[in-house]
């Protein structure tokens, strides 16, 4: 338990330098790899602007949390077998927990700085971000039928014959949708936007965005590794040892992410939440039921 | 360990749970809410019960940023700019809360409870599940159906389109009492605001 | 420190562009510049870019938006005529030097560092109004319920202008908007855009704009997919699909008090953004002459 | 004795927790004009409800399941009692413009 924290924590930064390194490619800015590191910097050199009347304690803590809720869901990944830093019986639960917590942190850093451009983003989230996160629990419920567990490990064990991409091609592509809504980019990327000048980070600079920023890099991760295991086998593979199956997979779910939230547009919010409601929860439904017929004994 | 966690989450809870109620800002007394009910779901968690207290996280946190939103919605005092107190028969309240708590207290110091612990080789979430889909198949489904009566209920509620017609088009509100003025916004003051200045 | 320093040394310089006229298409070349980064938010910008000629009647909107930025911080003028007596001057088509020049150097606030409206102090609660409600504390007017047009749940609006600068409307466009929530129930136009060169009115840029708006890039198989993400039979979606077709969209819009109600932010945003920045500025100069 | 000075999780302390969590409620459902704060209010009288059951169920129970079903039940009997607030609240404010209890000493139309 305490070795896979600690190798968590040492993938961890690595992890985050690259998921910020993906998100540069392709931007025609060049230093892609040392890019990151500079502005980060930079960021760090700058001071927090105040706003009127805000909610210190939450604006100066929305960031740590942020980034504590996406150590908590990388904590349920299994490594290797038997290797968990949470070893809960009911790990995917806690992974739901945190997805439900990210909205609730997300709202408060579009609330607390006290202005209409953050509230507006933090408002548009929530009201997308839920159905999203409802959409994930489906999926993720038709991840853990054929383990017949809600726990990380025994979600992987079931994978050995056959990686739960194909019993249930449905299931990754949806969960991708969580994964954009609780990374904040792209198409369900309605915290911010350019519509909204940068929506709940408009009012931050300096630290408070770095850390943003970094916490949001962070979930990337922990959504990526998330996302390896319960569909892709996580450390399941031949010949190269687990966790090094597992670091490879997070990648590939990392680039296909950043990809996703770089192709598709979003859309104005009233239709997205129709979409949701109306194309993508049945869809999620749908892949339920296939899921469950197919486990019947 | 378990005690010192105990003990430090449960005076979170407390602690928060009151904090609900004397935080000016009701964003903030929703989100004390939701301390209050994640330290009950990790002491449930210390209580070798993990689905629970996990699947109360995670069903609070959605329910206070409901709660949120519609507390932002009807907030009277937006930004906390006036001070304001919006409680009454605050001493009433008071004793019947204190009564309520020193009554359960007695309660439970007095009765002699049973100890039968929950045996530490017990698959607690799979006895769950098969509880839940075996045996009490019935209470489970039944639950749901409640859910689904609310959903439906809820939209038909809270819609626009009403019993008569339109629930807010341009008719006059009844009255709060028999024959009295009508209620709420009145269009020859100019403007629609709270009619009601109650408080203190 | 020094590390921390050393490293910051080759770091993007975060640029926040407010545009005048004349200014649009200059900015888009910047938007790929090596060394540089646009950002949409005064607060994560170290230099502030004043491209085009910003008229006087901006000044002060321009003067806050100065003090919006972090310091230390630096304003370049690019050409523009200062107005104020901050920043450097840059000619000619690149700015990149003034502005790495400029990011050297730190300027102090330009407007007296008060509150914009002090407090009342009116009332027995202080905000001057009746009672717990009304008043106007710090100047603002107190949030009150009012007409909601979307699905009739009066509850309070707010009520503020928008622009001049706003990185999401057309550059000058400042309106006074009152908001429900994000939709918008009442619309003013308090300054028309800045007229632009004829070149921002080409098909390429002003799809790149609104694409913009919808988080993608401006790549023809993108912007194809993104079509499906406006609604079906709406102008919006035909125009940019002109657009993305390389063809002019010479539509004019209705007038913005009547066409923008009802919209929500995003709504209104990429209808503004849909329309080719001049025949958007005439939009709203024809209530003026009328 | 340890580090917390004689306090450990026992049923009576869990117990005692819960009706903290209870009194509190009360008062908060009993003081508040606002109906959501009211709503607040049953809300963490249930979260006590929810800290006994889990109690009973893991000191008395023997580990029967039916104890953490009741703590599923009464999960969902908040979530049934949020929305039909909710949208009673809602319902109410569209008709008279009230978010506070002393609005409403009539139900009659």
């Amino acid at each position: 338990m305490i070795a896979a924290t600690l190798y968590l924590l040492l993938a961890l930064p690595p992890l985050v330098w690259a998921a910020a390194v993906f998100d540069r490619i392709g931007t025609g800015r060049g230093a892609l790899l040392a890019g990151p590191l500079r502005n980060g910097a930079a960021l760090l050199l700058r001071p927090v602007a105040p706003t009127e009347a805000p909610d210190r304690l939450n604006r100066l803590l929305a960031p740590g949390w942020y980034l504590a809720l996406a150590l908590v869901g990388l904590s349920v990944v299994p490594l290797a077998p038997g290797l968990v830093a949470s070893d809960l019986s009911t790990g995917l639960v806690l992974w739901g927990a945190c997805e439900a917590l990210t909205v609730v942190v997300v709202f408060l850093h579009g609330w607390s700085p006290n202005a209409p451009f953050p509230l507006l983003g933090a408002y548009r989230y929530v009201a997308i971000a839920l159905p999203a996160m409802l959409l994930s629990m489906f999926v993720l419920i038709g991840a853990a039928l054929p383990a017949q567990s809600l726990s990380v490990g025994a979600v992987v064990e079931a994978q050995r014959e056959v990686w739960n991409l194909v019993r249930q091609p449905l299931g990754l592509p949806l969960f991708m949708a969580l994964g954009l809504a609780l990374t904040l980019r792209g198409p369900f990327d309605y915290a911010g936007g350019a519509e909204l000048a940068g929506g709940t980070s408009a009012e931050e600079s300096g630290p408070a965005l770095a850390a943003w920023r970094l916490a949001r890099a962070a979930m990337l991760v922990a959504f990526s590794a998330m996302a390896a295991t319960a569909f892709l086998g996580g450390y399941l593979g031949p010949v190269l040892p687990g966790p090094l199956w597992l670091l490879l997979k997070t990648l590939a779910v990392m680039a296909a992410t950043v990809a996703a939230g770089r192709f598709f547009a979003r859309m104005p919010p009233a239709r997205m939440l129709t979409l949701l409601w109306v194309v993508l929860l049945p869809l999620s439904f749908a892949n339920l039921a296939l899921v469950g017929i197919e486990v019947l004994p | 360990m378990t005690d010192a966690l105990f003990l430090v989450l449960s005076a979170l809870a407390v602690w928060s749970g009151w904090r609900v109620f004397r935080v000016d800002s009701m964003v903030r007394a929703s989100f004390q809410l939701l301390v209050s009910f994640i330290a009950v779901g990790l002491i449930a968690v210390l209580l070798a019960a993990p689905y629970i207290g996990i699947a109360t996280v995670f069903m609070m946190a959605v329910e206070m940023m409901v709660m949120a939103l519609f507390m932002v919605m009807f907030m009277m005092n937006p930004a906390g700019l006036n001070p304001m107190s919006m409680v009454h028969q605050h001493r009433f309240a008071a004793i019947t809360g204190g009564t309520a708590f020193a009554g359960l207290v007695a309660a439970v110091l007095l009765s002699d409870l049973p100890a039968n612990p929950v045996p530490p080789e017990a698959e607690a979430v799979r006895d769950l599940g098969r509880e839940l889909l075996g045996p009490s198949m019935l209470i489970f489904e039944t639950a749901g159906v409640t859910l689904l009566a609310t959903m439906i209920g809820a939209v038909v509620l809270s819609a626009r389109s009403g019993r008569y017609g339109e629930s807010d088009a341009g008719s006059v509100p009844p009255g709060l009492t028999p024959g009295g003025a009508p209620a709420g916004r009145r269009p020859a003051q100019g403007g629609g605001h709270h009619d009601h200045h109650w408080g203190h | 420190m020094s590390l921390l320093a050393s490293l910051a040394r080759g770091a993007e310089i975060p640029v926040f562009a407010a545009i005048g006229a004349g200014g649009l298409a200059p900015v888009e070349t910047l938007r790929r510049r090596p060394g540089l980064r646009l950002v949409d938010t005064p607060r994560h910008a170290r230099v502030l870019l004043v491209a085009g000629e910003v008229d006087a009647a901006h000044a002060t909107a321009l003067e806050r938006l100065h003090a919006q930025l972090a310091r230390p911080r630096a304003t370049v003028w690019w050409r523009a005529p200062r107005l104020f007596d901050r920043g450097e001057i840059a000619d000619g088509d690149d700015p990149t030097g003034a502005i790495r020049r400029a990011a050297e150097t730190d300027e102090p606030d330009q407007r007296p560092d008060l509150p914009p409206h002090p407090w009342e102090g009116i009332g027995p609660h202080g905000q001057g109004g009746m009672g717990m409600m009304g008043g106007t504390p710090y100047g603002r007017p107190m949030a009150m319920t009012a007409e909601d047009i979307r699905d009739g749940l009066a509850l309070d609006a707010y009520r503020a202008r928008f622009g001049p600068f706003l990185p999401m409307l057309p550059p000058g466009l400042a309106l006074d908007l009152t908001l429900q929530g994000d939709v918008i129930v009442a619309a003013g136009v308090a300054a028309p855009p800045y007229p632009q060169g004829a070149e921002s009115d080409a098909p390429g840029p002003c799809a790149a704009r609104m694409l913009r708006l919808m988080g993608i890039g401006p790549r023809a198989a993108r912007a194809r997919g993104a079509l499906a993400a406006l609604p079906r039979g709406s102008g919006m979606r035909r125009r940019l699909a002109a657009w993305v077709d390389g063809a002019r969209v010479d539509e004019t819009p209705r007038p913005l008090p009547d066409a923008l109600p009802g919209r929500d932010w995003t709504g209104a945003a990429l209808w503004l953004a849909s329309f080719a920045p001049s025949r958007l500025r005439a939009a709203c100069l024809k209530p003026e002459a009328a | 004795m340890t580090i917390t000075g004689g306090i450990e999780m026992t049923l009576v302390s869990v117990l005692i927790v819960a009706a903290a969590l209870i009194g509190i409620g009360l008062y908060g459902a009993l003081s508040q004009q606002s109906f959501v704060m009211l709503m607040m209010g049953l809300e963490l009288m249930l979260n006590g409800a929810i800290l006994a059951i889990v109690g009973f169920w893991a000191f008395s129970l023997g580990g029967a399941p039916e104890g953490q079903l009741l703590a599923i039940i009464v999960m969902a009997v908040m979530a049934v009692e949020m929305a039909v607030g909710f949208a009673l609240v809602v319902a109410v404010y569209r008709k008279r413009q009230a978010d506070m209890t002393e609005s409403l000493t009539e139900l009659r139309h």
